[in-house]
């Protein structure tokens, strides 16, 4: 099992990603440069988080256009699982591979905190190792986090399952009261149609150490491992 | 030559008639514009120190842990197994008062360079803010332009915000204070310097190009505000932190591959001082040639690309046979990187423009032989200090009229509404979050955490500069000792008016002095620091500010003491000096509408005795912070979580408003589970510390009792609310 | 030649600056305004003689990369 | 009233979005892109008959709230 962390210019959580894949989940892990497009040696791409090209256009707007990411669009054509994480998903959303976009925060302002998320679908290689309901505590830090998306997509995306954590009060509770930024039905992630790219908005790598205050984005990564072990 | 209207040029550039005569003798005739520009903006306050050098060697800079004293562009402090930490305070007060977006933003963008320029990476940023009150919408305007833009600015480098101070008092509504620290890491034997060594070596500029910001910047911010402010408008710098964030990368992979031989960032003064200091601090000489500099206007004069303070620039000398390999790796981040000179042995600063030399000027008449002056000072502290009777400062309010007051003040309110700004957690490092008292963060790879806090309290030091100073130090040593760490070094940002006025002068001197003799005391070396004068506007100087920034470690992470509340029924504890005091409290400030009171006597010994305590004790202690300004109340808000509060019992001795309000220097608070009474008390009795049992943790609540009469009760959720209301009820209008 | 692309919103987005800046013009007295929606304008320089090449390309421009098609709109003016 | 507002940065002070996105333009093949500022636009929608007294109050919230002198210039037209 191998894992390709991206680097745009201006990830910043690039090595905190890899950190935690590498050092505390123990897969080995590379970084793959913005201009690299040989993705096939991998068994998951991570978008890590950060302000790519200085996020000046719109978040994620330039990161879309660098040569890693066509090759991140065929790998994932063909099947590849691809996790987006803040800047990350903002990048997947930028080019398409995942419906809608990212508005500023309601605030206005940079939000950086831990938050509660419920995952409502356990289905998928990144939530397999989650209960029905679950409920974790893991940390967002953005500013452009407000997720929109048409009408009609919201629809798809709820119809088909796509939605796969909401923002929650710590009981999995629901309602705007809990929504830290705006986003339509509280959406924190959504994963593609076809179940192999995910796109979040907290942050498991800065909550999967104990140290750190809480374990919870470990599910994800251990999700991904399992699903990766089982389809061998 | 000479100039036709010399007093008008002198003026324009800050310089007197007596420092221009000694320019005239230096070089042996008259200066060209572009030297006296040079000359200008060299001995400016800001660059020279000219007013505070004297003063300044009153303070310790060694110690055994010391690899680097002030001297660079920061502090090198050894932390065991091989690593350093590098860390220092700078202050972007004016430029945060005109443009507080980017006043702000450029401000992290210094402190950082100064950081990694020395092969460190920035793990770590705090930042000391004062502002006037929150009831005026130019000082709402400014405080959230100014937290913007360190947001901003930080976020997107990838530098997490870790703590800071963040303080509103009317002094300060036409000269906010923005001070900056920064903490980087890195390996003993990685530290580069700012020191030309090789004659010949090349001399490359990088990063962005060179436009017409902040020309006159360095004089500026020496010079006092005035109403002709709106003039000098147009000399605001933009950050650019994505060119940051690539500067960064770029220099630390340069440095780590061995093709650097110095570096040094483009601060204040921009290319004229990188270029003078880095020769001087080398004994050698600089030649560039200024048409080579990227240049982002046309037109420039010599005398506009030596003076720019365009931001994100580096200057760089290349190991000598490296240059290609230097330049590949900066091309490889998309940034410009081309020479523009070299190092000579001429002990001179020559500028050329292509062949023709447009300034020649010895390296050392820009350094250390720059003016120094010992100015006048006065004593104010006869005239502030007033004996005062606690007694007359209590029963008027009730106490929770008090209490509420106090949690809706800015002041005392949480900060969530700053820090959440802040990311604050990225590089995965942080340990303790900010609005726990001191920040804690671990060093990937070993078993170290440095502890690290900024402090300032302008009302004590404005009462007496000596003594208020001297508490500030203690204040810090025990915010350090608490989080259970020993400190190993300490930086300062020295905030006061204008220095040719006695009166200043007089807080400044004592001021460092007492900074100096606490510092002393508790063996904490001072490896750097910064000075900003000239904080006044129409004549009106601020407060005196000195803040303090200190640095500690706890090795192991069962050594770290956390300040909030873990169980219920633990039990709670006063330690150390157990005096409150009126005197220069917050307290008087609210509520009495006075800054006055005489400063009590810093008890240094016990302040230290209270600090070795706690690490020493560090499995008996489930919860710890130190008393500071707003007193016993204030130090219990950082205990409280949303799950448990506390019942207090008042000591009959007290009057409830001074027990809860009064301030003391080296008073902690402790809380301990009750099966450890016996020992802790024994502990306690055999350090000879005074202590007193004053109450016990509680689930949902806030409870206040005297005599067994409930003076104040809450539920914990209503009172966290107000706490945490003060700011954002002000600003989300 | 010199141009000027403006984008914008679209109106069924919200827009949470426009709504904040409406906000607080109305805190501060002025409450003859209604609306506001924020948008972006760039202001671009291109080696081209053709108006109509010049046109062609600014919109692919604005379409693939300045504009963001799920949210946004943009107006692609020559100005000399 | 609608009315358009148009805040630029002045000439003379840095653009790093702008700088950013040219850059980005041309590694992309846009190599005819020789320069790009970024603005911001604001649509405004007011009740106010009179064009004069719209216009001065346009300016008045330009100058005070939706622009900052210190680096900004700002521009106000009447659309509708
Ligand atoms: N208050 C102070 N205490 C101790 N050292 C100081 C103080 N102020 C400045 N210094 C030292 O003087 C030197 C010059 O400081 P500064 O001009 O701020 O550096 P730079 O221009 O490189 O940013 C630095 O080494 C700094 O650490
Ligand atoms: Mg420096």
């Amino acid at each position: 099992m191998k894992f390709g962390v991206v680097v745009f210019p201006g990830s910043n959580c690039d090595y905190d990603t890899y950190h935690v894949l590498n050092n505390v989940m123990g897969v080995p892990t590379s970084f793959i440069w913005h201009k690299d497009t040989v993705l096939s040696d991998y068994d998951l791409i991570v978008l890590p988080g950060g302000f790519s090209y200085g996020d000046y256009l719109r978040s994620g707007a330039i990161a879309r256009f660098s040569p890693v990411m066509n090759a991140v669009k065929e790998y994932s054509e063909k099947g590849g699982l691809v996790l987006g994480i803040c800047n990350g998903f903002q990048v997947l959303l930028e080019s398409g591979l995942l419906k809608g976009a990212m508005l500023r925060n309601r605030n206005l302002h940079f939000i950086c905190k831990h938050v509660y998320i419920k995952v409502r679908n356990i289905n998928t290689p990144f939530t397999n190792a989650l209960k029905e309901g679950q409920v974790l505590r893991i940390p967002i830090a953005h500013a452009d986090g407000n997720y929109f998306a048409s009408e009609e997509d919201l629809k798809n995306i709820g119809a088909n399952n796509q939605i796969v954590f909401q923002y929650s009060d710590n009981n999995g509770k629901i309602n705007d009261s809990v929504n830290p930024n705006g986003s339509l039905l509280n959406i924190a992630a959504i994963i593609n149609e076809n179940g192999n790219v995910l796109g979040m908005m907290p942050h498991p790598e800065r909550a999967s150490e104990k140290i750190l205050g809480s374990t919870d984005g470990k599910y994800i990564f251990k999700s991904i491992i399992n699903y990766l072990k089982n389809r061998r | 030559m000479g100039f036709e209207n010399l007093d008008k040029i002198l003026e324009e550039h800050n310089l007197t008639k007596s420092e221009y005569e000694r320019i005239v003798e230096i070089l042996g005739r008259e200066p060209n514009i572009t030297e006296l520009g040079v000359f200008s903006v060299m001995w400016s306050e800001h660059c020279s120190y000219k007013s505070s050098r004297i003063h300044l060697k009153k303070l310790p800079t060694k110690g055994k842990r010391v690899v680097q004293g002030p001297g660079e562009n920061a502090g090198v402090v050894d932390i065991g197994d091989g690593y350093v930490a590098v860390f220092k305070i700078e202050s972007h007060n004016h430029p945060s008062f005109i443009e507080p977006y980017q006043g702000a933003a450029t401000g992290v963008g210094g402190i950082l360079r100064d950081i990694f320029t020395m092969g460190a990476r920035p793990v770590a940023v705090m930042d000391s803010l004062r502002f006037g009150s929150l009831e005026k919408p130019l000082n709402r305007q400014i405080f959230k332009g100014v937290v913007a833009g360190i947001s901003g600015y930080g976020n997107s480098v990838g530098v997490p915000t870790v703590g800071g101070e963040t303080c509103f008092d009317d002094s300060f509504t036409y000269n906010p204070l923005v001070n900056v620290f920064c903490l980087g890491i890195t390996k003993k034997d990685k530290v580069f310097y700012a020191r030309a060594k090789h004659v010949g070596a090349k001399v490359f500029y990088a990063g962005a190009k060179t436009g017409r910001d902040g020309i006159h910047g360095a004089t500026m911010a020496s010079a006092e505000f005035d109403d002709s402010l709106e003039e000098k408008r147009p000399n605001v710098q933009v950050g650019d932190p994505f060119k940051e964030k690539l500067l960064i990368e770029a220099c630390l992979e340069a440095m780590d591959k061995g093709v650097v031989s110095s570096i040094q960032d483009m601060g204040a003064a921009g290319l004229t001082s990188s270029s003078v200091e880095m020769a001087d601090r080398g004994g050698k000489g600089i030649e560039i040639d200024v048409s080579k500099v990227p240049q982002r206007e046309e037109g420039m004069t010599p005398y506009e690309i030596l003076l720019s303070e365009s931001q994100e620039r580096m200057l760089i000398v290349a190991e000598p046979g490296r240059e290609n390999e230097l330049k590949k790796i900066f091309n490889k981040w998309d940034l410009d990187i081309v020479e523009i000179g070299q190092i000579t042995d001429s002990g001179k600063f020559v500028v050329r423009e292509k062949e023709k030399i447009v300034a020649e000027i010895p390296v050392s008449s820009l350094t250390s032989s720059a003016p120094k002056y010992d100015r006048p000072y006065l004593n104010i502290v006869k005239s502030r200090e007033k004996e005062i009777d606690n007694n007359d400062y209590i029963g008027k309010f009730s106490i929770e009229k008090i209490i509420n007051g106090f949690l809706d003040d800015p002041n005392i309110g949480k900060k969530n509404w700053v820090f959440e700004q802040y990311d604050h957690m990225v590089q995965t490092n942080t340990v303790v979050y900010p609005g726990r008292g001191a920040a804690v963060i671990r060093i990937k790879g070993t078993d170290k955490f440095l502890t690290m806090t900024v402090d300032g309290n302008p009302d004590y030091v404005y009462l007496n500069p000596y003594e208020g100073t001297k508490r500030i130090v203690a204040e810090s040593y025990l915010n350090i000792s608490v989080t259970g760490a020993e400190p190993v070094g300490a930086t300062n940002c020295l905030n006061f008016g204008n220095p040719e006025k006695p009166e200043i002068m007089g807080e400044f001197k004592y001021a460092v002095e007492g900074m100096g003799d606490a510092s002393k005391f508790f063996e904490i070396p001072i490896t750097g620091g910064n000075v900003s004068f000239y904080n006044e506007t129409n004549g009106a100087a601020i407060k005196p500010t000195p803040v303090y920034g200190l640095v500690g470690i706890v090795e192991g992470e069962d050594n770290i003491i956390t300040s909030n509340f873990k169980d219920e029924g633990d039990l709670i504890y006063l330690v150390g000096n157990l005096k409150p005091d009126f005197s220069g409290s917050f307290y008087l400030k609210k509520y009495y509408k006075r800054v006055e009171g005489v400063l009590k006597k810093t008890p240094l010994e016990i302040v230290k005795k209270v600090g070795t305590f706690l690490r020493e004790n560090v499995k008996l202690i489930k919860a710890a912070n130190d008393v500071s300004q707003g007193g016993v109340f204030v130090s219990l808000l950082d205990f409280i979580t949303d799950r448990f509060g506390y019942f207090l019992q008042i000591p009959e001795v007290f009057s409830p408003e001074l027990f809860l309000f009064g301030e003391t220097a080296g008073m902690v608070i402790v809380s301990i589970s009750s099966e450890n009474q016996y020992n802790f008390e024994k502990k306690l009795r055999e350090f000879s510390l005074d202590f007193r049992k004053i109450g016990a943790v509680v689930s949902e609540s806030i409870k206040i009792e005297m005599l067994n009469k409930i003076i104040y009760v809450s539920s914990l959720k209503s009172f966290i609310k107000r706490y945490e209301n003060a700011i954002p009820k002000r600003m989300e209008v | 030649m010199k141009a000027k692309i403006t984008v914008k919103l679209k109106d069924i987005v919200l827009d949470p600056q426009g709504n904040t800046i409406l906000h607080s013009l109305n805190e501060m007295g002025y409450e003859k305004i209604t609306k506001v929606r924020q948008g972006k304008v760039f202001f671009v320089e291109l080696e081209e003689t053709s108006k109509e090449k010049a046109r062609a390309l600014l919109k692919e421009i604005a379409h693939k990369v300045l504009s963001n098609p799920v949210i946004e709109t943009y107006e692609v003016e020559i100005i000399g």
